[in-house]
């Protein structure tokens, strides 16, 4: 967690949830021997000043994610780690401010694009979930060749159109993962959607994919 | 024309992303920075040959909309 | 004598008292000092005789009125901290920026008690959007105001669960910005603003010190008092929700190991009222040095020091011994800290700059010696002609007119254009969210859940102060019963006039009144509030606007809380209360189709309100949709539910007066047949008569006929198309 | 020495703020509105007298933290 990180502790509550055990680590640490993977969790690193994540990137922290990425370890990026993700070139692509200008909070449909990831591993392929966005910059830009997409914004039915396309990201991309499906970052936030006495336990399918994914180093 | 208008924050009003930009750039060891403002540079076109008239035009727009006289000043500059 | 003090806004006699206690005449800073501590906002100089009328006690009440926040015990060993505040002023002249920090500074009132903030609700009104002269402006006001509370709110990391909005001609020049926050904390957390030991140390952390809202008006650009000072004119205060948010956590860690002994916020008056405030409630006093104050531009004065209101800033009061460690929680959590000063036994604030001493006086005289105001108080004359006149004249359109014209108005229309900008989910507590009546919060940990909601009316409060603000009450405690909680406290925001005005101080006494036999017949404490006075423009007052929030607690957790969203064909419609008697006096019917404001709201019953709000607590663990009959009567509650259900309805009642009338003590509960609403409702004596049944694609209430489809699109697109 | 930097745009990434800014004031009156394009403008304080330094420190900045190739160019000017 960077200063401004703010779902911290709904992250570590939704991987507790799914049979994790997680431990919260603030970004000035070099260190994260011992652990199996890796979560950005959302807010506002740095405040979001001058472009979201782009201070973050810098934390001394961020070598150590980059080495577990490169050793095939299970990292993943939601909203704000997603932006940071992109800002460090873990993941292609950059993440704008939302078409309309406006912060957006409210549920969205996912049309599962790849199960080649750590995210949506325990997924198939065109399967529609329910999860909430909650961001003002995700309107995602430019996906190099390579990488690849796992989630889309669709309507109930999994139609892809601009109508449910929420914030104007570029093919309707929600989520990316780099081609060896190590390193994953979407915008929606699968650890609000853990139980349906929340509105939906979709998430529960996304987080509980990472948990799997995170055999003992 | 074009013409480019620079807004920034007036002065004694608090730029919380000016000075945590200039922090992140000290930490990365950019130790000569001192304070960091950040701003808007809005580019308009603007259908006319006359410069003069591009000007007063842009500074209506700016009094109009385009800045917010509470909290910003700004400069004009005609580019061509 | 000099005439500095009436340039920051003291009158003669004020100043005279200044004199008095201090004996001799007071230098610049120390007259700083005292024209902000006593000014209306931080002195509540001509409430503070009035607001003692509002019932405080309640046996599970920990901190009543007068402290940063209420403080009420959960059980369990959890503590709430709620407050409520305006930003009015600030947010008529910068929307965005008003709006923002009016946020952070509710949120740091709530953190200093020593909870976490975990929910915000925003009650906003504007002039109407639609306005062919204002509306633009009106529509750059609301859509600053909610892109701030956005933009602080979701970035600081605490949620906006709800809220309100409203639109009204008076609200033209004086937007109203109010915003509650509710914390919560174990109870060995509380921290009073105490301001520990003498001896102990005072630590000023966060943000810098800047010329910030100085004086909130150009008093200090004078000539006499800053010569020739142009770029020093008062500048808009301008938030910074990231400070904040390492504020809150530093604060927090601070607590949790007990490394302070008091604590208080930076807000209206600055270090003025930091520095002073603690040590007078505990009879001591404090040696301040400025120059130790880390500052944002140079060449500031004693007084712009102690006046600036700079965001983000707590005083803690910490023990020597503790100092270190203070500041090296304050570093790692990436905050500025200071060591300013020291608690004294002389009980004097005395105040150093640049090596010498610019303050010296009473500390207690700041914040006691502040005056109180019997002010005139006179029933407007206006009134009683009002009273007599008919709300409605003249025949009634059509039932399906009225309903689509209610709909299509903003204060009615769907509201989610303002709450899907705002993170309303942040923590995974949120049960019931915007958009329905009260929101609904679990507690982790507990069986048990918190309910919150906000509500004002200025129309039926312009119409009668006290029956207004009553039924306000009535009203905001069935908008938490219907989720499945007993109200349990209470926090007013009261935005009135010029107090100056005689009728406006009747207004405001009428509205403590109904305010406080409201809560007196339902059994909630006040635990705190606030009072914004001089909301006019344009020449005239607004109406009287009483804001209240109302904090419930479910106990146990309802299974599945109610939803609008959860009726279904077949299901049976029900009416609990008073469905006889008639009141179009204020109701937003009289509004959209006549365009005028007139009558006498009828009198609420205090008793019927009471068993039917504790009818609501009990069915909303039993049926699928209980709501509250308000703004829009019967015939909009309905719709509201068709229309989030997808699912049209057959509803028998066709009188007009009936489905649009606004009479107080009413709900609406959808359930399948043979459902407990008889039964639980015979149990505390109130009537019920089922109306009609879920069903179809149309909504037929009362041999109206409006398909469900045309109804959903008019009331989505009730705020945005006026954009 | 003071430096501005101008950030705009990358051409051909979506500027919906700029369309709507340029819609918004043609709808004002302002019919000779040709395209907007809203960018930031980073005033940077450098220690140093050197023009050539103050611009290269800048330029590595811009590399570094205060822009992002993938969406934005960067220009430099140096002030005083
Ligand atoms: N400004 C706002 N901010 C957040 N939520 C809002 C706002 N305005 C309305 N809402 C939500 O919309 C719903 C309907 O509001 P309202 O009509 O005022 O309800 P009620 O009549 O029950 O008081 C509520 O759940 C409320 O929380
Ligand atoms: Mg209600």
């Amino acid at each position: 967690m960077f200063p401004g990180t703010n779902c911290e502790h709904d992250v570590a509550y939704a991987l507790q949830e799914q049979g994790a055990t997680a431990e919260l680590v603030w970004h000035t640490s070099e260190d994260l021997s011992g652990f199996d993977g890796v979560v950005l969790p959302g807010g506002f690193a740095h405040g979001d000043y001058l472009r979201t994540g782009a201070i973050a990137r810098f934390s001394p922290i961020m070598e150590e994610v980059a080495r577990m990425a490169a050793g095939g370890r299970p990292v993943l990026g939601i909203c704000n780690g997603f932006q940071i993700l992109c800002e460090a070139g873990m993941l292609s692509g950059a993440l704008m401010k939302n078409r309309d200008r406006s912060f957006l909070c409210r549920p969205v449909h996912l049309r599962v694009e790849s199960t080649n990831s750590i995210l949506t591993r325990e997924a198939r392929v065109g399967q529609v979930i329910q999860i909430p966005l909650n961001s003002y910059e995700g309107n995602y830009v430019a996906p190099a060749a390579g990488d690849q997409v796992i989630l889309r914004y669709c309507g109930a039915d999994g139609e892809v159109d601009d109508e449910s396309n929420p914030n104007g990201s570029v093919d309707a991309i929600a989520g990316m993962a780099n081609a060896a499906g190590n390193v994953a970052g979407l915008m929606p936030h699968p650890e609000r959607a853990i139980e349906s006495v929340l509105g939906s336990d979709d998430g529960a399918l996304l987080i509980g994919s990472f948990v799997a994914s995170l055999q003992p180093a | 024309m074009r013409v480019r208008v620079n807004v920034q924050r007036r002065p004694g009003i608090a730029d919380p992303e000016g000075s945590t930009t200039a922090q992140a750039l000290r930490s990365l060891g950019f130790d000569e920075v001192g304070t960091v403002a950040i701003g808007r540079a809005i580019l308009v076109e603007v259908e006319t040959d006359d410069q003069d008239e591009a000007r007063g035009r842009v500074e209506e727009m700016c009094r109009q909309l385009l800045t917010n006289p509470v909290l910003e000043d700004f400069e004009i500059e005609v580019l061509a | 004598m000099s005439a500095l003090h009436r340039q920051l806004g003291m009158t003669d006699a004020e100043y005279a008292t200044v004199r008095a206690i201090l004996a001799r005449e007071p230098a610049p800073p120390e007259l700083a000092m005292y024209s902000v501590m006593w000014s209306e906002h931080c002195s509540y100089k001509s409430s503070r005789v009035h607001l003692g009328r509002f019932p405080s006690e309640a046996p599970w009440v920990v901190v009543g009125p007068g402290e940063n926040a209420g403080v009420i015990d959960l059980g369990d060993g959890w503590l709430a901290a709620i407050r409520i505040e305006s930003h009015n002023h600030p947010s008529y002249v910068e929307p965005y920026q008003g709006a923002a920090t009016g946020v952070g500074g509710m949120l740091r009132d709530i953190f200093t008690m020593g909870a976490r903030p975990i929910a915000l609700w925003d009650a906003i009104r504007f002039g109407p959007l639609d306005d062919p002269e204002a509306g633009a402006k009106n529509a750059y006001l609301f859509d600053g105001v909610v892109k701030g509370i956005a933009g602080y709110g979701n970035a600081v990391g605490v949620p906006t669960v709800g809220g309100e909005v409203e639109f009204d001609d008076c609200y033209t020049h004086n937007p109203l910005v109010n915003v509650m926050c509710l914390g919560i904390m174990q109870a060995e957390q509380l921290q009073l603003g105490s301001p520990g030991q003498v001896g102990d140390i005072g630590v000023l952390l966060g943000a810098s010190t800047g010329r910030d809202g100085i004086g909130g008006a150009s008093i200090l650009a004078s000539a006499s008092f800053e010569p020739g000072s142009e770029e020093k004119r008062p500048s808009v205060q301008v938030g910074d929700p990231f400070e904040e948010k390492k504020l809150i956590e530093a604060c927090l860690e601070l607590y949790d190991k007990g490394l302070v002994t008091g604590v208080q916020d930076l807000g209206a008056a600055g270090l003025s009222c930091a520095t002073s405030e603690p040590p007078s409630r505990a009879g001591v006093g404090m040696d301040v040095d400025l120059d130790a104050v880390h500052l944002r531009e140079a060449g500031m004065t004693a007084a712009e020091i102690l006046m600036s209101e700079s965001q983000e800033r707590m005083l803690a009061f910490v023990e020597p011994a503790n100092v270190d460690k203070v500041l090296a929680i304050a570093s790692r959590w990436e905050i500025e800290s200071a060591v300013i000063g020291s608690v004294t036994d002389s009980s004097l604030l005395r105040v150093y700059h640049q090596g010498e001493k610019v303050v010296e006086i009473p500390a207690a005289s700041l914040t006691e010696d502040a005056p109180k105001l019997h002010r005139d108080i006179s029933q407007p004359g206006w009134l009683a002609e009002l009273w007599d006149a008919a709300p409605v004249a003249g025949s009634r359109p059509t039932n399906d007119e009225t309903l689509l014209a209610l709909l299509d108005d903003p204060a009615l229309g769907d509201p989610s254009v303002v709450y899907q900008q705002y993170d309303h989910m942040l923590f995974l507590n949120t049960l019931v969210g915007p958009g329905s009546d009260g929101s609904l919060l679990r507690l982790r940990g507990t069986d048990k859940a918190l309910a919150g909601t906000v509500d004002g009316n200025g129309r039926l409060c312009y119409l009668d102060p006290r029956r207004g603000s009553e039924r306000l009450v009535y009203e905001a405690a069935l908008n938490v019963a219907v989720t499945g909680a007993r109200p349990r406290a209470l926090v007013d925001n009261l935005n009135f006039g010029n107090p100056e005005h005689p009728e406006v101080m009747w207004q405001f006494t009428e509205s403590i009144e109904g305010i406080s036999v409201a809560c007196e017949a339902l059994g909630i404490p006040v635990v705190g509030g606030n009072v914004s006075f001089y909301n006019e423009g344009g020449g005239s007052n607004i109406h009287p606007t009483p804001v209240v929030g109302v904090l419930g607690l479910a106990d146990p957790v309802p299974r599945t809380a109610p939803g609008l969203n959860r009726a279904e064909a077949g299901m049976e419609v029900w009416v609990l209360g008073d469905f006889d008697t008639i009141d179009l006096a204020g109701s937003a019917a009289q509004r959209v189709s006549w365009h005028v404001l007139a009558g006498r709201p009828v009198q609420p019953d205090a008793d019927l309100a009471r068993r039917l709000t504790e009818v609501a607590a009990t069915l909303a663990h039993l049926v699928p949709v209980l709501h509250d009959v308000s703004a829009g009567g019967l015939a909009v509650a309905i719709a509201e539910i068709a229309i989030k259900s997808g699912v049209g309805a057959t509803i028998e009642e066709e009188r007009w007066d009936h489905l649009f009338g606004e009479a107080p003590h009413r709900l609406v509960a959808v359930t399948p047949s043979g459902g407990p609403v008889e039964t639980v409702a015979a149990g505390l004596g109130i009537a019920t008569r089922r109306i009609g049944t879920m069903g179809g694609d149309r909504l037929d209430i009362g041999g109206s006929n409006t398909e469900l489809a045309t109804a959903k699109a008019v009331w989505q697109s009730a705020i945005g198309s006026r954009l």
